[in-house]
């Protein structure tokens, strides 16, 4: 039967099922199809907190949120337009994302007596039953019946069988948004060359799933959404963490440098280890180490050598690093500090996402110790923020901090990447000995951005000693000399102020440079704050939108542009932490919009505040 | 981009010129007059030219203590880091410079106190450098409270009433940790020293050496039953690879192995042959050594050893690292950052 | 004013009318179907009622892991804390509650990777505490990298071409930390689960107890030589004091020491006299029964040893603790805070 | 011959020699009889920062300055009015402390050619003998000499003899300024209770010193400094250290806990855990932990189990907490962490003093995690701080943060201390097991402070499960929930916030409470301040002195104290912290005065920038 075909601008799905259910791989079959076929995206996955909740739960519920357009996408979506249920769990844990009059598509199987007491539903109510869902459009499949109707004749066990259930609703899916299936046939021939009966049964559930919307008798209405008038170029979709570790491994190619990754597990940074091991043709070195003290140690011994030095945590990890930061700071090495935060204080949430851990960048450490904090706004500038950190470090010896958070790292976008040779060269040039006779070399000799040169061992003639204890200038002997250390505090904090000079001016990413109402915005909440601005600004408001990338050293601009606006709001996944800041360094009475629930902001809640401060 | 491999490299060469001198720095030493630290620098400074190392190769890490000032006084690269890290700096900059000739000076307190974790953790992995492990028994530069070391009993600052903490047996744990070289030597036997520290530096792995360090000003003598000419003779046992244990006054004592059992005999009574023979391969006797451990005494008078106790050959690390990537390399070819960046599912907006 | 003492009051009365299922909370339980950490929680939980404490004097402490979620399942005092800190916060609660029975739950790289350090000062302090030691050689939590004590070539999240660290022997490195109280059991068989947890309570000090626990999600098997029927005879040894070591099918192997060197030897070539006798007070064979640590194979028939290594009895850390503090108020009286706070060189303004 | 005697207000006198000569004891003995005779005081001990750098060098020479008066002394004195040398070293190291036209008493036999060449005077170089002190009024005495022939009958060995060359110059100064050898006769007798012989040549030499005084020939002026009108009372000296180890045994012993003392050496925190380690027989329990987190946690452990437990470290110790501290207040357990600051960053300057650990204590660790924070200001007050702090953290059941610092902590002053039934009572009420039957104990349910109950093990019927995991509000079970997560972060702030509530109001210390200069200090400035503003009210200035000692959160009326101001001047020896929380939080364009030279700050410094400001 064929159906009717509404034309839609972007459309937010939101696959839901339990961690067995392949619930990723059918989101990420989704949108990379949706990105070949020209959509613009944003996609956001939902890990269950435990490794393997109890099946059928509502902990243990896996999600996957895919927001595809013919516009412009700047997040995965605030409510979503469709959502995809495996089971009874599933359906509970995420109703109240569903937008009134959305579609859900319900896989009967999961709602049995079993599943419905598993997800905790009262003693016989199963809600595709009653009329709970009224308000909403229910299509319900089932799913595992059709499934195994399929490869009745396949000669697989019925366990192997229901594996492929997921490929049946991506294949409706496929019909319902009028997509083709070449892409993920292409993916699963792959996936499973080494063993071809998985390839047909996949395929032929995949080609079920299509043809039952195609033949079904419900009268139902197909979608389309158009490719996006994006830039034209090569795509590809990433994730934030792999962004990060791509941009670490470029960033050592065009430095010449070996990378070394001095790490130790948490989440949601462990992703990062993880892609940079598959890498060791790059002569990429990772090492696990047995704490994060040790992470951070071994990458100061590295930069001491030469390398490009990474060490890398989430909150708790990185205030294990805090005394080493120092150290770093002390010996002005450069040395990258990432840290993909979560929710904090404490172990927290550390599957959800938060931006608290910025103050603890700035301060989180004895002493006067000023480390540059650069932030990534999404998951594919993760790629260049940390190239660009990486650049920041070499060029300053200093340690920098890049913060990103578990939204962004797990979360993905299509990515038009750059060609290697388009980006720039980081060639490091160490200390040579120039030294005439009876000179000595001075490891603490500055340029004229405040730098010291890079002295490597084995570069004979230029055998100095580093240590933490306060240096005397130049020479970097121990001195306990008063006017000499109020000297080195302020050397080395100029020399990150210095570091102003040599970064990019803040634009205004939307809207006019003068105003009633700046939002100024940092890291992930890039997303929901441009498309709230961009609504706003359509409605007629007269809001702008800046997003910092350099928190420490600000631009130099900043203060001006602040100075522009009658207002500044700043929203933030936290308690209210780069206000402080703000606050205290421009003496304007900024406004905080704080959100604290684990999750980003929708661009709703942000369009809220933006009109109640206009109004 | 290639590696910069110019700037790392380093040749075999050796530098026969260098003389002891030339790893003096110009930095004035701030040790307590009659440090046992002087000794022990002095040996390290002596034996530099003849391990055929280019000095600009050489680098010395420490942690935080008296001892840890170490680097300062080395004509070398150096880095005087923070309170118990200098094992895994350490193991930072030989993981990425395996070339390099590493060298870690560390305290009981540096390294068994705050450090252990790292310190074990390197054992384990065997990265191909030096540890020399200044033991004094106390902390001296935070002025004199007792460490991992201090026996029971000890009255110091943070135990006026005297110690009740067991102390470690740096040894006996490194031995639980899998070392591949452990070895005993002291700051008054400036020759021993010497042929250690030798020792040390030919073994692949990491070499680690126990120096018993006289602290003068906190808890002089703690090591002079070994050291003074009067009862070194007796408490001592000098481990020489394939060679009976024999010690004692004119060596007319040795150790024979009663089962598991070590006991002290003369060799009066007692035939050579019937003796234990140090064999520096045996993972079960060196640990047997170590646990020649309480004070010697009238019930138990077994000497303490100094020498190698134990030596094993095994992968380093960083070798192991180096030859995952040269495979890695060689099975997929140098990376290309292009084709890493594009992946595996590009499409083209025309 | 004096301590609290009515508050902290704990009567050494058995609680009989204890069950097991008095110890199960109302939390679900979040751990994968079939983890091997279920079979322990039950073992504890079984054992509980018959170790004669009271529930209210029993605490649980983790650190942070899929087992260190343990406290939570446990109907006691519990706590959980963070990464690899559990053995250090229990150190401090039992050195200020001696009467407490304190519990330590960990895992491998809980315990041995960045915990490292703290169980080690832990074992030497030998405060009288419990540790449960869940080695199931993979970080579990964090999704399956590799750990201190997977083998050599693991391939791992974070080592997809194999590890490359030589692993920690645990109870050889807890030998070496002068441990008083080793053994090793595991969760597929549960007698001797409940068995040794009995005796490690029993033991005063610090009883480490390893116990191979499956992953199954992220290391399934590592363990299944030891644990499965059809290996599991000729792969294991179970350890009973004064008992000869015999092992196999129908029990039909033993061990000898021939000198220092174990070797498997069949029961029908020699006498069961001539057999390696265990005994727990012994540290050196303990060593040695440690060192059993290659996956038996035919070049190393060595079965790997189960049960209690060593026990031995030293002073526990806060018993000396309370001994001084009781010595120093027989010479000095109970503390006057006026005297203190005035001390001896007071004077007067009129 | 008798000399004029001439009447001071105060004096400041600094003593200063090789480690070994004795200098700590010279100057202890002087303060003591000082005290005793009625003068208020204030002294600073400066010790070298080796443990014995090598005899004669000025690396090795060890300080002790004492300030004393017939008026109110509140700091150790910006510079002195006689110093005293023992070798020439000491004479290099101090000369710039010394005012012009000062007393400089000098012994001749520490100024011969070797010492001259270790203090590194150039060749043939003797700044007794050329007139390179022409500005000072010079008294050179052969004090080794002297003290020989003094004892030339006693059988003593030459090196026992020279050891008391430092009673020779005690007794010296007890003539100059007109004190009773009394005090230091009853000293000796004690000290040298089990060598007689030593008593009679220490006192002999002492009288010697004193008689060569009224017997030389040399035309001489002796000083009178008059009792201070310090209130009555009984007063005795106590160093900052000290004063902090007794106010934790008073607040053990007030609120019936065992103390419980977690640490791990550092300077200058270590003599805490040295003082508190004689006092077993208050039951205190002090752990010497493997490292800072195993102190910190070990306390966490004590704090659980009913005890007050205390860590303490100096800036990179309290660095490595960061994760643990995130630990207590997730858990809402009591705890002090005490932070005896010093030159940072990183190991930095660790026998001299800073401020710079003050945002450490606001930020330094993951996630939103609140501590309130309060900081000592002399030597006597860490009593009475400390126990406040304990007070704090007991009330409200949070890890509390209390700063000293190296000036503070080796300082020492007159104390009119407490009687102990004076001090405040904190009785500690554990939670009782009230439950009905069927009821669940809740550990997370609060006062109207926001306060949950300690309930410690070995309660029946209380066993419960804590943890670092975001917790359900009053359950305390392991919550995901995001609006549960925001207001557990909301909760956790406003407790800390309320605690203003419960802390007495700021007071201005000195001054008019509205008016054109208000000087906001915070810690170990307080005497430098309080000197400074009340010589420049003297002098006609319209300035005011308030003095923070609640940080975290901060007195109720402090917005309105600094909105009663024109300009806000903070001072802080470090490069502008405090100042930061002021501006963020009040929206005051404050201005900083900083000095980071690992010493305290002079009054004539401070005084200068008054009259800047106000000019
Ligand atoms: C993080 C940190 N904690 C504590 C200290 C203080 N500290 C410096 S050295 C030291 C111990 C020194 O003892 P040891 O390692 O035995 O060296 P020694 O001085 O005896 O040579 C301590 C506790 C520090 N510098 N940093
Ligand atoms: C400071 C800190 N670092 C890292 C982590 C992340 N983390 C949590 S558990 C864990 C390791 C878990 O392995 P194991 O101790 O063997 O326990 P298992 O899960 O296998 O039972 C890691 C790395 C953390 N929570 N905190
Ligand atoms: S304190 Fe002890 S170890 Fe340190 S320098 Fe002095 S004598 Fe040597
Ligand atoms: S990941 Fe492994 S250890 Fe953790 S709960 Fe699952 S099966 Fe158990
Ligand atoms: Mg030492
Ligand atoms: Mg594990």
């Amino acid at each position: 039967m064929s159906a009717t075909v509404e034309i839609k601008t972007n459309v937010v799905i939101l696959f839901a099922g339990d961690s067995g259910d392949g619930i990723q791989l059918t989101g990420s079959q989704f949108t990379g199809t949706s990105a070949l076929y020209g959509n613009d995206i944003s996609t956001f996955p939902n890990f269950p907190a435990e490794i393997r909740a109890p099946q059928g739960t509502t902990a243990g519920v896996s999600g996957f949120q895919v927001h595809f357009g013919s516009v412009e996408i700047f997040t995965a979506g605030d409510v979503c337009d469709v959502l995809v249920v495996m089971n009874a769990a599933a359906l509970k844990a995420n109703l109240q994302q569903l937008k009134p009059g959305g579609i859900i598509i319900a896989n009967i199987d999961g709602f049995d007596v079993k599943n419905l007491k598993l997800a905790k539903y009262p003693t016989a109510v199963n809600p595709l039953l009653d009329d709970s869902l009224r308000g909403y459009e229910v299509y319900q499949i089932d799913v595992t019946k059709i499934t195994r109707t399929a490869l009745s004749k396949s000669g697989l066990g019925t366990k192997e069988m229901d594996r492929s259930k997921n490929m049946f609703v991506l294949g409706y899916l496929y019909w319902l948004y009028n997509r083709s299936l070449e892409n993920t046939i292409e993916f699963l021939k792959l996936k499973f060359k080494k063993r071809p009966e998985l390839i047909e049964a996949n395929i032929s559930v995949l080609k079920a799933g299509y043809n039952y919307g195609d033949t079904i008798e419900a009268p139902m209405v197909r979608f389309d959404v158009k490719p996006a008038p994006v830039e034209k170029g090569v795509y590809r979709n990433i994730m934030g963490n792999q962004a990060t570790a791509l941009g670490l491994i470029a960033a050592a190619q065009k430095s010449g440098l070996t990378l070394f990754y001095g790490t130790y597990p948490i989440t949601p940074a462990s992703d990062i280890l993880h892609e940079l091991s598959k890498h060791k043709n790059f002569g990429v070195k990772t090492f696990q180490a047995e704490d994060e003290i040790a992470a951070i140690t071994s990458a100061i011994g590295a930069s001491f050598g030469g390398s490009l030095a990474v060490t890398a945590s989430s909150g708790p990890g990185i205030a294990l690093k805090g005394e080493a930061i120092g150290l770093a700071l002390m010996l002005e090495l450069p040395l990258l500090i990432l840290n993909v935060q979560r929710g904090g204080p404490s172990t927290g949430l550390p599957t959800k996402t938060e931006q608290a851990d910025l103050l603890q960048a700035f301060y989180g450490r004895n002493g006067e110790s000023p480390v540059p904090i650069i932030a990534s706004y999404s998951p594919s500038d993760c790629f260049n923020t940390v190239f660009e950190a990486c650049r920041i470090a070499l060029e300053f010896m200093t340690p920098v901090f890049f913060l990103s958070d578990g939204y962004i790292a797990n979360g993905s976008e299509p990515w038009k990447f750059p060609k290697a040779e388009e980006l720039q060269d980081l060639t490091i040039s160490f200390a040579k000995n120039k030294l005439k006779t009876g000179e000595k070399f001075l490891p603490y000799k500055r340029n004229e951005k405040l730098v010291r040169e890079w002295a490597i061992p084995g570069t004979k003639g230029l055998e100095h000693r580093l240590g933490g204890i306060e240096k005397e200038n130049e020479t970097g002997n121990i001195s306990y000399d008063p006017q000499n250390h109020e000297l080195m505090v302020k050397i080395r904090q100029e020399k990150v102020d210095k570091i102003a000079d040599f970064i990019p001016l803040q634009l205004i990413d939307n809207g006019n440079a003068k105003g009633k109402l700046l939002i100024l915005g940092w890291g992930s909440t890039y997303g929901s704050i441009k498309t709230a601005v961009k609504m706003c600004i359509a409605a007629g408001y007269d809001v702008s939108h800046a997003h910092l990338k350099y928190l420490n050293p600000f631009p130099r601009n900043l203060g001006t542009i602040l100075s522009n606006f009658e207002t500044i709001l700043i929203p933030e996944i936290n308690n209210g932490q780069l206000i402080k800041v703000i606050r205290d360094k421009f003496m304007v009475d900024a406004k905080g919009l704080n959100k604290i629930q684990g999750m980003p902001f929708t661009s709703i809640e942000i369009q809220k505040k933006i009109k109640e401060v206009l109004k | 981009m290639t590696q910069q491999e110019s700037t790392y490299s380093v040749s075999g060469n050796t530098n026969s010129e260098l003389l002891p001198k030339d790893f003096v720095t110009d930095q004035e030493i701030r040790w307590c007059p009659g440090c046992g630290d002087y000794s022990i620098l002095k040996q390290v400074q002596t034996v530099m030219p003849e391990l055929g190392l280019k000095r600009e190769d050489i680098v010395f890490i420490s942690g935080i203590g008296c001892s840890s000032r170490f680097p300062y006084y080395m004509e070398t690269f150096g880095m005087h880091s923070i309170h118990g890290r200098a094992t895994a700096i350490a193991s930072g900059l030989k993981a990425t410079r395996p070339e390099l000739s590493v060298w870690i000076v560390t305290g009981d307190g540096d390294a068994l106190s705050i450090g252990g974790n790292h310190l074990i953790h390197l054992l384990r992995r065997n990265f191909d450098v030096n540890i020399l492990l200044f033991n004094n028994e106390i902390y001296g530069l935070t002025k004199g409270q007792y460490s991992p070391t201090s026996p029971v009993g000890k009255v110091a600052k943070s135990t006026p009433l005297g110690s009740i903490a067991h102390p470690f047996n740096p040894l006996a744990l490194c031995m639980g940790a899998d070392a591949t070289f452990i070895a005993r030597t002291m700051d008054r036997d400036p020759v021993h020293l010497r042929e250690i520290l030798k020792q040390g530096n030919q073994h692949k792995g990491t070499s680690l050496i126990e120096i018993y360090q006289n602290c003068n000003v906190f808890n002089d003598g703690a090591f002079e039953v070994f050291t003074e000419k009067g009862t070194k003779k007796i408490n001592t046992l000098f481990l020489e690879h394939s060679k009976p244990l024999v010690f004692g006054e004119n060596g007319n004592m040795g150790i024979k192995l009663d089962g598991l059992k070590p006991i002290v005999v003369k060799l009066s009574d007692v035939s050579m042959n019937d003796l234990w023979v140090h064999d520096q391969a045996d993972q079960i006797k060196a640990t047997i050594l170590t646990r020649f451990f309480n004070k010697p005494s009238a019930e138990n008078p077994l000497p303490r050893p100094f020498g190698v106790f134990y030596k094993e050959d095994r992968f380093c690390y960083e070798d192991a690292m180096n030859k995952q990537i040269e495979d890695d390399i060689k099975n997929k070819g140098n990376g290309n950052l292009d084709e890493l960046i594009e992946g595996k599912n590009s499409w083209t907006i025309k």
